[in-house]
């Protein structure tokens, strides 16, 4: 029998996908899917868009209108999606290079419009499809095959950056926390207006073997042992915060809906 | 509805053109001299029911109208020089991904930022050849008011069609110009719509079926979940790293253009029947050369006008016809001799070539292109 | 080349002379002539001075822009001392009677007219100036009928100021008379 | 997944999967295992609890709960 | 005689400037170039670069190593010449459309990567060089000649954006707050790591015409009625605070910068 | 130091030729099949007291590059197609503000994101016309290893010579394969160094003095306060919209190339002298066509290479000669015909012009060509 | 700047006063005006108190304390 | 085209072949012969097959590709399963023994090698089967001289693991004399 989830929602004849051994991006194309089951969004009016990257490999297996762009344009081919057509729930896929470097434009003004786009963020801290360049989330100090020496940059928070820029809804999860990652997930679709999840992602080809993370199930640990929720962590004493990331629902507000307002004036023009 | 007379700058003219259409996005960012086509487009489109979006830049601007075209919307987006040269990479995903769009380019001075408000013709190689890898390229040039409505009734049909992105590249000098125009009835108007998928269809999205010369395009949200990828892909849409895929994609994109020429190249000529001599020009700049040729005919002297109005496809059959029977043929361009390059290259030594421009932000006066003209004679 | 008026209007930004330009068009179209206009547009529009270019024509007209005007207003010393000096040899230029004229100015023919204190005094708004002018320019010209030109006026200025328009026409073509 | 607990069993796709070990690193009953060639095996069905952890995290479909047949 | 900050600082003979009367754009570059003064700075050693728009022709009149880019790209471009020479002071002009529109994703990454650049975005509200389309920073509801029937965007807050981004200097001020903006900027400039301050600008031309904001002087009267410093703000009864716009340094806080860090990475290779 | 046997690819051979060169600042965005420069540039610069960034996208990558060489540090960036599209803006700045600047293109297949890792030839036109407006272009392509370092040096050199950026156009071909290379010793290499005023000189940043090609460029920071802008400017530097200080200035930014077509102009013959044919190919291409004239000479047939170095400004004037000796001229390329074009018109019907490529991301292969080549024997 | 306020008075540079009338209305003392060409002038310089307010606010360089001369 | 040998060399990402094919290369050049190398690259190059290519010769090597190979090595059964089937009539295919051969391959010489089973075993480390690879085709062929093999290996290999690689150099030799 076939894993009924994957028979409902991807193109069973792309797979296997082109994902190295312990990717996480595959655990997060999965969540996607889950989350769209458990809303029971109609296929045909589910639009997913990417950009270029390994996670923007993504919308080929899925079986929604989908849409691979080009490098960093996904919001913005999204954007023109969505207002043509508000009918359809358009979902982005976009790596933290994608969204966060050459895409980081289209990221803060779609999330200040709040169009109603939902965008996941396959963030693996590394530029996976061009063979391990540092990203705007690379850690300080962390390598990649262009810092030698080790990164001097200092890393974006993607979730502050898009409520910096005024996104109305922003979490932030990790693949190994997979049922959170479903529950912020399927809030993030239903949610009227911008909405970003940042699902921390392993790419162990490159990030994990450059920066000597270990194996696959070794970077995994990582995850779960360093991530907690920003809502527990406030209650922790301080040494055990210590070296801790913060995870969780960091804003969800409700506020005007681009498309929405659109509506609005032509309803307005008719009269 | 009756005719309208109007009295317009093409840039209003281009907005007419467009709604007439069936324009129902833009999207774009301000650039001067295109701004006026925006800025009409921001006041009509919610009018009736259509969408007009500022992005944030031009990359944006050329994208979201993409993502609109994919849900059935005509779309558009227009811009000038710097925001052309930044819109190429998303022209070449249109042209790969056929997805039909019109992009207007209001040519000002350039290079960089260069002479923002005056005319030029200096972005007609770019047209062709802005953006990377090899690609089919539609471009038309109106050298009117009048035109520049039909101009773009027609990209939009072009667009439509033959499921690409078609380039108007207009200048300054007829964007800004105001003059009368006749706006025809809607009834009046020839409209192309792409085809659509029929439901039920073993549909393949990048299948050309029989009898069709693109594929069907079926529209996001009706029922076809297609893949659309900047990525060499096969008949699926799907990404195919197969040589022969690509070369079998790439050879039917190209043939676009080759094996529709005479749909597509499109010229105006005046006097050439009998002319010795003939003067090349198009867009703006051929205004100068309808003035001077009239004067030059008025002398006596046998010249005729020949006027590119597709600049690409280049009318090259008939232009090296023509070069058989003329002793001399003058280019003129507000630039430093583009579309001469491909005259010469198609009249393939039959006559001399010459050229007479200027590119420092001036219009070519009559006067001075006929004492240019009789530097030969 | 016959019957072409090559006319310039130039000022400042918030005179109008834009839409006067339009409007003498227009007039022209009414009277099935033809017309095109243009403008003078970016940073040097900005602040200092404007300017618009009116051919009218009852041939064809193929080349769009006034090289050589032969008839040119300016209503600002600005616009005055930038764009009067273009004129051809038997061309008209007139200027608002506050502008002091530049030495060595050659034209046919070259007025000297009260065209702001006639908006302001006589009808009492400045901002109908352009419309003044228009009243002499075809006093002066004929070039359009005063059937069109007035048709066109009433056609692009606000509502509510329809009367006032048409006074400032009058007073241009009164004083297209003393001219 | 409206199938109830007991019905389901959890299924492995062995060409799908690449070996990378998280379902069996996460198992919380330590019920998978390596197989020969480096793939994902149910080393003790009985003791599953059929929580579905391993079907969430793995990358590549290759493992999920479905019916019995 | 003449002015002497002019004379010492500006190109005289490039002045009077371009901008139309009233423009708040001049009040801005004279801030600059005071603060300069103040700090002493040689004028060898410092480099103005702006992008493309009315503000972004202020480098053109002030007298240092000079250089107006392309539009959106001053920071980029600002970036080079710093990490070149790290010596030199640079100071970034840019628009509200410059550096927040096209030019955004420079801006964020500038700020993330606490480059030690000085910029100070001239924000009228809207895109003045191209005759008064809306801008990223237009208010919800305003006009502009493309956004007949009022803009249904949300604005930036640019200096909250910078502040989300990763900037450590960070503050806002008005055309009419002149001795604050003169203190903050020679702040900013002192500062080690990217700073910004927005300077909230007027252009009566096309954001006041378009939106009956009245005259000039009635342009710099609302700044003064509505802008109040967040730390008066905090101290204000709710009723008061209604309608106010909070102004001040938001952020001022230590960090390494980066071209010494790079620094650091060259000493290090040399041992 | 002695000269260096490595075996290197082109990519890296890049890199040891810039740094031969001078360059001491590299900034950029990974694309493949660039981003083994990128890495190296990482990797060599900082120990050499040189910068590397990386930048937030390609047009940053280019920006920072200018702002960089305006300090004096001769300043480099490479990319692939798509991002070289988002370059384009940046260049035409480049050029209009005579910034000295290494822009390497390692091209790969095309348009759109196409066939990222395959090789192709479908960015020629596009470094010749890729940014709006006219303006001078000097384009580089090397098919070996060691080419690519020569013509990498070469680059540099022109760049601060004619203080203009140059294009290196290389391929997915010679910059991945791994060939030998001799690397001379610093002191065999010639490098040209910008001309820079003198203090206290009364420095107009855009005039040219006597004696010089070009105007003398200041480092910032070095005392002379002067202004750069992307608008049309005087000899000062300052923006004028004059039209005649908009004419002089292109003008002579144009006869950089056409008045040096002598040193700028670069090919490599291969039998012409006694060919009755010719095959024309550069680039990783022309391996290929090596390879084909190495046999079909063995046949007997009488062929000979013509190999364009300087794909831009291109060999007119010799090609031109050529085509008057010759029966027939076989353009092969990797795109549809690109240089082919260019051929065309400078041959002016003096002979036939075919020609043989493929844009499907394969190589050609020497039998595929000597196939083509064979059909009009 | 070093001058004290006394050797100060404020200057118009009435070619580059554009009249925007911004230093006039935030003239803390009110002793500017308008001329008959609508730019700047001094109404009252006795009761100047030389805050520099108008030159600081002036868009145009055209008014500014300098040196009586 | 006399003494051109045109060699594929493919396994998994983590086989070392690419180096392999650098090294052998590099000895070539010792040998003051000519030498290309190429590899694959991209998304293909992700996870699956990796291939790196070496066309050694006396002569100067114009065309930079191999088309047909004379000689391949394939390491795992999915480099097999693509990369084997192109081979030249008279030229030779090297397989791990591990590998399953596909039915219908056509070669002049076919050979089934525990490479990876004598690097495990018999050196004890399965990272150096590149280089008993190395030694088995250099054996076989002879194409460059053992010294400059051995030269090349060690300025190739990381620090202290020379002897392994001399080791393992040695028992491919010895596994060439056995075919
Ligand atoms: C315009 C452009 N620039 C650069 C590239 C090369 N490129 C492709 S994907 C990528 C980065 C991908 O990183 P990320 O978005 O984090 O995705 P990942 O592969 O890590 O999932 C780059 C730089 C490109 N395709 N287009
Ligand atoms: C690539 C590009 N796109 C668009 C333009 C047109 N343009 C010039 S300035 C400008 C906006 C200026 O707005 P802002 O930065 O706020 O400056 P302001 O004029 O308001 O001071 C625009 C859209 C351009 N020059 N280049
Ligand atoms: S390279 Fe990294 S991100 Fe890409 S597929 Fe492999 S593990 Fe995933
Ligand atoms: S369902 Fe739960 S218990 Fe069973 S194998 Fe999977 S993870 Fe282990
Ligand atoms: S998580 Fe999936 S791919 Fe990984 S070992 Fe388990 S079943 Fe295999
Ligand atoms: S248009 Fe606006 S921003 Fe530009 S100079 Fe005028 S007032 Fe200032
Ligand atoms: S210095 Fe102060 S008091 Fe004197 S005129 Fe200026 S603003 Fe008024
Ligand atoms: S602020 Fe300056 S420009 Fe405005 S009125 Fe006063 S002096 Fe004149
Ligand atoms: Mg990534
Ligand atoms: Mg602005």
């Amino acid at each position: 029998m076939n894993h009924p989830l994957v028979e409902n929602y991807f193109r069973m004849d792309k797979l296997p996908h082109i994902w190295c051994p312990g990717c996480g991006h595959g655990i997060i194309m999965a969540s996607i899917a889950r989350a769209i089951e458990k809303l029971g969004l109609d296929k045909d009016k589910v639009c997913v868009v990417s950009g270029i990257g390994c996670s923007s490999r993504a919308p080929g297996y899925m079986d929604f209108n989908t849409l691979h762009t080009t490098h960093g344009r996904a919001l913005a081919f999204a954007t023109g999606v969505k207002l043509a057509n508000p009918e359809l729930e358009v979902i982005v896929i976009s790596g933290d290079g994608d969204l966060s470097a050459i895409g980081g434009n289209h990221l803060i003004h779609a999330a200040r419009r709040n169009i109603g786009l939902t965008t996941i963020c396959f963030n693996n801290n590394i530029y996976g499809m061009t063979g391990g360049q540092y990203s705007p989330t690379t850690p300080t100090h962390e390598k990649g095959t262009t810092a030698p020496y080790g990164n001097i940059d200092k890393p974006f928070d993607i979730t502050q950056l898009a409520i910096g820029a005024g996104a109305t809804y922003a979490a932030k999860t990790t693949v190994y926390h997979v049922n959170q990652m479903d529950k912020f997930i399927e809030a993030a679709i239903k949610h009227k207006g911008f909405s970003l999840v940042e699902a921390i992602s392993i790419c162990p080809t490159y990030y994990g073997r450059k920066n000597k993370k270990g194996s696959v199930v070794d970077m995994m640990t990582f995850l779960k042992d360093s991530f907690v929720d920003h809502k527990v962590a406030e209650k922790l004493p301080a040494d055990k915060k210590e070296g801790k990331f913060l995870m969780g629902e960091f804003i969800n507000k409700s506020e005007p809906e681009y498309t929405e307002l659109y509506d609005g004036i032509i309803e307005s023009l008719k009269k | 509805m009756a005719r309208q007379v109007k009295f317009l700058q093409g840039n209003e003219a281009c907005i007419e053109g467009a709604l007439m259409a069936g324009m129902r996005f833009y999207s774009g960012y301000p650039i001067t001299p295109s701004t006026e086509i925006a800025e009409l487009s921001a006041e009509r489109l919610p009018r009736i029911g259509g969408k007009f979006i500022q992005m944030e830049d031009e990359i944006a601007g050329i994208a979201a109208a993409i993502g609109a075209s994919l849900t059935g919307l005509k779309s558009m987006t227009a811009t000038s020089g710097p925001g052309f040269s930044l819109k190429q990479e998303n022209i070449g995903y249109a042209a790969l991904t056929e997805i039909p769009l019109v992009i207007v380019n209001v040519q000002r001075g350039g290079p960089s930022t260069g002479l923002p408000t005056a005319p030029s013709q200096g972005d007609v190689m770019q047209a062709m050849w802005g953006t990377h890898g090899d690609h089919p390229v539609i471009c038309l040039t109106p050298d009117s008011v009048k035109e520049t409505f039909d101009l773009t009734v027609r990209a939009f049909n072009l667009a439509e069609k033959y499921r690409t992105p078609v380039i108007l590249l207009t200048d300054e000098i007829t964007g800004h110009m105001r003059e009368k125009i006749e706006i025809p009835d809607q009834s009046e108007i020839e409209i192309y719509n792409r085809i659509k998928p029929e439901m039920g269809d073993e549909y393949k999205a990048y299948k050309v079926y029989e009898g069709d010369i693109v594929p069907k395009m079926a529209n996001f949200g009706e029922g076809f979940r297609y893949h659309v990828t900047g990525l060499m892909h096969d008949e699926t849409g799907f990404p195919s790293n197969s040589t022969s895929n690509a070369g079998i994609l790439m050879d039917r994109l190209m043939a676009k253009i080759t094996d529709h020429l005479d749909d597509l190249v499109d010229y105006e000529e005046i006097g050439i029947e009998d002319a010795e001599y003939v003067i090349v020009a198009y867009g703006g700049n051929a205004r100068t050369a309808k003035s001077a040729v009239k004067k030059l005919r008025a002398e006596g002297i046998k010249v005729g006008l020949f006027r590119p109005i597709s600049l690409w496809p280049f009318a090259e059959a008939r232009m090296n016809e023509i070069s058989k029977n003329v002793k001399d043929i003058l280019v003129t361009e507000l630039n430093y001799g583009q579309l001469k390059l491909e005259v010469e290259r198609v009249v393939r030594g039959n006559c001399p070539v010459r050229f007479f421009g200027k590119a420092n932000g001036e219009v070519l006066t009559p006067e001075q292109l006929i004492l240019s003209f009789k530097e030969v004679l | 080349m016959s019957k072409q008026l090559e006319l310039r209007l130039s000022g400042s930004g918030g005179q109008g002379l834009i839409t006067a330009g339009i409007i003498l068009a227009e007039a022209a179209l009414k009277d099935d002539k033809n017309a095109i206009q243009t403008q003078s547009y970016g940073p040097e529009a900005r602040g200092g001075a404007s300017k618009a270019e009116v051919i009218i024509s009852d041939d064809v007209i193929d080349f769009p822009k006034v090289t050589l005007p032969n008839m040119t207003l300016a209503l600002t010393q600005i616009a005055s001392d930038k764009y009067i000096m273009d004129i051809s040899e038997e061309g008209t230029v007139i200027v608002d009677d506050s502008i002091v004229l530049p030495e060595g100015i050659k034209a046919g023919k070259i007025l000297s007219v009260p065209i702001i204190k006639t908006a302001k005094n006589d009808i009492g708004k400045e901002i109908v100036a352009n419309i003044v002018a228009l009243g002499l320019i075809v006093g002066l010209t004929g070039i359009v009928t005063r059937e069109s030109l007035e048709a066109s006026i009433l056609s692009r200025v606000p509502r509510g100021t329809e009367e006032l328009n048409k006074m400032a026409l009058q007073k241009g073509y009164e004083l297209a008379k003393l001219y | 997944m409206a199938d109830s607990r007991e019905n389901l069993t959890i299924h492995i796709k062995e060409d799908w999967c690449k070996g990378c070990g998280i379902c069996i690193a996460f198992c919380p009953k330590q019920v998978l295992g390596f197989n020969e060639n480096g793939k994902v095996t149910m080393l003790d069905r009985e003791n599953c609890i059929k929580c579905g952890m391993c079907q969430m995290r793995c990358p590549d479909f290759a493992i999920f709960l479905g019916g019995k047949e």
